[in-house]
């Protein structure tokens, strides 16, 4: 049950000139979020702009007794309101819709979990992360930037236990080039019989690579995919991506109810 | 004071004037866990043709200002799967239900109703002849009298349920169309469906739709929707569901005034998605603050005496 | 790069595409202390009747989303004297200054016409047949084929001057207007006017507008203006004039690319009356990025090849 | 020449909950400004709303040098560009065009300056009895409100010895009832021969009862009125007012630059 609440913020940290990372009063919602949902969001009143804004879940939050008691969401500047986001002083208040969307799904111990990022992609796998440490999965991020001032969070993801694979498109850090290179070599060099769970968000074209490179060493790949969408409960059909059916046949599906997260092999990209 | 909010259409009245717009509220069922779906006037599915239609590719939406661009292509299960699979989901929820038909030819939109008045829990049909953004059908229906008036009579051989043809607004002289509309046996109009419109990446200049075109919906074109239904007003007798960029009770109230009788809500429920309370409460506090124990005493009462100071000649 | 950002409309070059609309700039010369006017590609200035008008008693706007209602109607000094004691200034200021032209019958705006056509100074004739503020005249030309041929037509047998028709977008199929007008002769046509629109104070139940209805303008309207340049630019081979909404170089470039050969200003210049460089500057810079030489060959590019992902049936 | 600029919030008092008093850094506006002018106001970018507002300037600020720096506006909140501007942080830009409009005509020292304000009409008074202490002119203020919490800057009025006459709709300070009463008892005890000039400021109505008063013992008075401004240039004619003109007939005039002061007794209300 998505709840919308007129959430307080509680810090506003920028990172870099373009992202920062919000984190919103809204304890129902921290309470049911689950690892690749998102929320609604918008971030000031008034007509300018008009529509709610799609954003992962990036950290739940917890007060001193261990309670979920807020969301973070990690944004990257864009446009409108991805620059109001950026400009938000604590106390200031955000429309906030959520938990919603179909979360990643999870896979335990046996398998490991391989998680790809571009960019801001990177938002919905701290979460998931932590919750598959909890379940005890083994995990490595293959996170791929511009450059190495816009590779985030990497502490956090270490003390989650999670083994990091990094790429810029400068060279400034990690691999030069795509993330989809070291993920690639690093699938080629496993044997089939040990299992892997992709999970992909990031750009569409970073997605259609990941799922091209999943498909060629026939490994399971979920993406969390990011289309524009006007209401995020299925009301309006602005989100849709084609999805192959039972049927064979591709379908127009809404990505903010079927969605975000989808397995990529089903997505005609 | 306890005001009456119940509003005739036809044979069917509503409980309050407040109604969930067409293609904005997906088939009511999505919104069950969010909304209390019987607490709306009714419920305006998305349109519906005879069989399933896939749509226009994304992206189908662009946000302008003050307003948005869908393009949609009337993506849609179908009226028979609609029968069969959320029809009774919003009967057991109590949902009065306004189906929006939709049709390539006269004959679809009749087959559409014909099916619609034989099943079970349909408050009302809703004739899409103004959907902008497909090729066949709709609009070209909706932009000449003829068409009007050959849809709305055809379709009110077939139906003892309500009809209400929901006009477009990219006509000259809207209240022609709401005439013609009456004339054929309407029980109703509904205005007003989007404004054709489109918008460009100069960047990559291209359109920002995949249909290059979209219709233009929200806050940005209320007041010529206003004016459109005030125009209607002194045009036909029956009630007008008015429509375009309501955001707030003072919204609906200003359509109310200019003579609709109920009101419809679609990009506002994006924003808001559990606006339905809110507005409800403005409008009763309204009528309260007035004075008004119905909300049909205020329909049309715009008072359009001239100004005090219009005294200079021109 | 230097580029050439010139444009032709009949006999009239125009140093740049920025015009400043109609309604919206006085008689240009108010502005002289705050804008440099001959760096404008040119001004419309208000429109002009045969005599003097006091126009409509206060209030005469109000703000809605993203746009504003304005029913002025058509005060103005007359023509005779705009002759006499605005337009030497202008010419002194080196101002190539449109017309905008009114009447309440068709002799009017043919005499209006003659006037400018033999006074000193005047670069073009914009004729007004879509204001929807008056009573008489005005929009009943721009809302009829003939009316619209009838006037261009007219008014083209008695000057030498351009003749650009302003088109109302309160119809049907704009592109068959548009059409009439290159058939009656003129030399471009401008488009957007105001659409029709109205809005009411709840709590009194009375129009904002002292005269009920007005005029929509602003962002609010862009997206639907841009679509009626478009389907202008298939219709037509005359230059287009684009307007509605345009608040920045990004806009201007959106009706540019559409199809208008220049564009104009008018509710974004209240905003920002010093908008006039910024505009210039984005487009110069645009053209350079995009190493496009002259502004001549951005007009009407827009690609609207189907987007790659266009492949599912409907 | 008005001037446009990009004006720094230099400060922002809340009088009370709905009055505040902004001062923007605008140096040239503040030297050029004259009493009774006005400039062009937008509180906030983006189309929401989208049209400047006008205000008087209420204050002219001085450096320690006494240069002058900023103007102050006097605002009271009843829609969304006042409620943007009683929020606005020091920092925060505002669009500021002026000075625009006709000022008041100043009397020399001869002559008394009786004003008379109402409610947020107070504000370009302030300038103005500055300016007239500055010519030696002795003045008073009549300053009517709907309550004593709404009179403001008294001291300031007084310690340019200006002598106060109030009047509050509900009695709580001064007279009960319309300022309009002391001021035309004030006017029916003071000697034909002696000059006074009548100033004022404040709703229509008001205006309208004080050109009453004014031309009731036949005292010259300027108004300043108040009209919807689309652009405070003289582009738009929406903010006319019917005033008499030299051939005896009522005229629209633009009361952005053919005001906002005009003769009371040429104005038909
Ligand atoms: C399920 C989901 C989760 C998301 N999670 C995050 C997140 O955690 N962090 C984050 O920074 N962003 C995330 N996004 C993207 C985010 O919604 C957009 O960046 C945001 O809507 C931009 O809003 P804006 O007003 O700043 O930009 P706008 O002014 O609306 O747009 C600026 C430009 O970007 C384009 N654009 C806008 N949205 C998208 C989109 N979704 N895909 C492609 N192009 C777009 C526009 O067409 C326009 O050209 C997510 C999107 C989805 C669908
Ligand atoms: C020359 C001049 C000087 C002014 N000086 C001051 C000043 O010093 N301090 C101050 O607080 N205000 C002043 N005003 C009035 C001020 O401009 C309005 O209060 C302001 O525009 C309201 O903007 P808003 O967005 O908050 O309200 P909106 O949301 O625009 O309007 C709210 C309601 O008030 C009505 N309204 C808006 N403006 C006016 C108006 N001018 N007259 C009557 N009704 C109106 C609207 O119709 C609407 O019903 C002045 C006006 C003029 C013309
Ligand atoms: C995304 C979207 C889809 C729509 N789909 C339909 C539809 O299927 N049938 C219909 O009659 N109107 C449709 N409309 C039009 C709305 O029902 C309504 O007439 C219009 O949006 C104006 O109201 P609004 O400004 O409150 O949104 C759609 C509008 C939007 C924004
Ligand atoms: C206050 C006002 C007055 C106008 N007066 C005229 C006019 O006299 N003649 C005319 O042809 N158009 C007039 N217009 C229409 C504008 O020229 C222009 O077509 C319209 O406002 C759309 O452009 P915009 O959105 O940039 O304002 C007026 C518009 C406004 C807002
Ligand atoms: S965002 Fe509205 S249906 Fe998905
Ligand atoms: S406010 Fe535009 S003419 Fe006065």
């Amino acid at each position: 049950m998505p709840i919308d609440v007129s959430a307080a913020v509680v810090s506003n940290r920028p990172l870099s000139a373009d992202y920062n990372v919000v984190a919103l009063a809204a304890p129902a919602i921290a309470a049911a979020a689950a690892p690749g949902q998102f929320v609604m969001v918008k971030a000031a009143p008034g007509l300018d702009p008009l529509l709610r804004r799609p954003f992962s879940v990036f950290e739940v939050l917890r007060d001193s007794g261990g309670a979920p008691s807020a969301v973070s969401i990690l944004s990257k500047r864009i446009g409108r309101s991805t620059a109001q986001l950026y400009d938000l002083r604590p106390g200031d208040r955000v429309a906030c819709l959520g938990p919603l969307g179909r979360p990643f799904a999870l896979v335990d111990a046996g398998t490991e979990a391989w998680m790809v990022a571009g960019g801001v992609g990177l938002a919905p796998f701290m979460t998931l992360a932590e919750t598959l440490r909890a379940r005890g999965v083994a995990a490595t991020l293959f996170y791929g930037a511009r450059a190495a001032g816009e590779l985030f969070y990497l502490d956090a993801f270490r003390s989650l236990g999670v083994d990091l694979v990094l790429s810029t498109e400068d060279g400034s850090r990690g691999e030069r080039g795509r993330i989809t290179a070291p993920l690639d070599r690093r699938l080629a060099a496993r044997a089939a019989a040990a299992p892997v769970m992709l999970y992909a968000c990031g750009p569409e074209g970073m997605l259609a690579a990941t799922a091209k490179v999943a498909a060629a060493h026939g490994r399971p790949c979920q993406v969390s995919v990011e289309r524009i969408m006007g209401c995020g409960l299925g009301g309006c059909y602005s989100c849709v991506i084609p999805v192959r059916g039972d049927d064979g046949r591709f379908h127009h599906v809404r990505s903010c109810i079927a969605g975000p997260v989808l397995m990529a092999d089903r997505v005609r990209w | 004071m306890d005001v009456d909010l119940s509003v005739r259409i036809g044979s069917l009245t509503l409980g309050n004037p407040i109604i969930a717009a067409s293609g904005c509220f997906g088939y009511g069922v999505e919104y069950a866990g969010v909304v209390d779906l019987a607490s709306l006037g009714a419920v305006a599915v998305k349109g519906l043709f005879l069989s399933e239609r896939e749509g226009h590719p994304a992206p189908r939406i662009v946000e302008t200002p003050a307003g948005m661009l869908n393009a949609i292509g009337l993506q849609g299960i179908g009226v028979r799967r609609f029968v069969d699979e959320k029809l009774p989901e919003l009967r057991a929820r109590g949902v009065t239900a306004i189906v929006n038909v939709c049709g390539t030819t006269l004959d679809e939109y009749v087959e559409v109703s014909r099916i619609l008045s034989d099943a079970d829990g349909v408050g009302a049909i809703e004739l899409n002849i103004s959907c902008p953004n497909i090729k066949a059908g709709g609009i070209q229906f909706g932009c000449s009298l003829e068409g009007t008036y050959g849809v709305v009579s055809a379709v009110r051989r077939v139906t003892r349920l309500p009809v209400i043809p929901k006009l477009t607004p990219n006509v000259t002289d809207v209240a022609s169309f709401a005439h013609a509309a009456e004339d054929a046996g309407a029980d109703a109009v509904s205005l007003v469906n989007t404004f054709l419109a489109m918008a460009i990446d100069v960047e990559t200049r291209r359109p920002k739709l995949s249909n290059v075109v979209g219709g233009l919906s929200g806050p940005a074109i209320r007041p010529i929707a206003v004016r459109m239904v005030y125009e209607c007003r002194q045009a036909i007798g029956i009630p007008i569901v008015g429509m375009g960029g309501i955001a707030d009770a003072r919204d609906a109230l200003e359509f109310i005034i200019a003579g609709a009788a109920a009101v419809q809500i679609g990009t506002a429920s994006f924003v808001d998605p559990c606006i339905w309370p809110r507005l409800l409460d403005g409008i009763r506090a309204y009528l309260s603050r007035h004075r008004i124990d119905r909300i049909a005493d205020l329909v049309g009462t715009l008072d359009t005496r001239a100004l005090d100071n219009e005294w200079i000649s021109s």
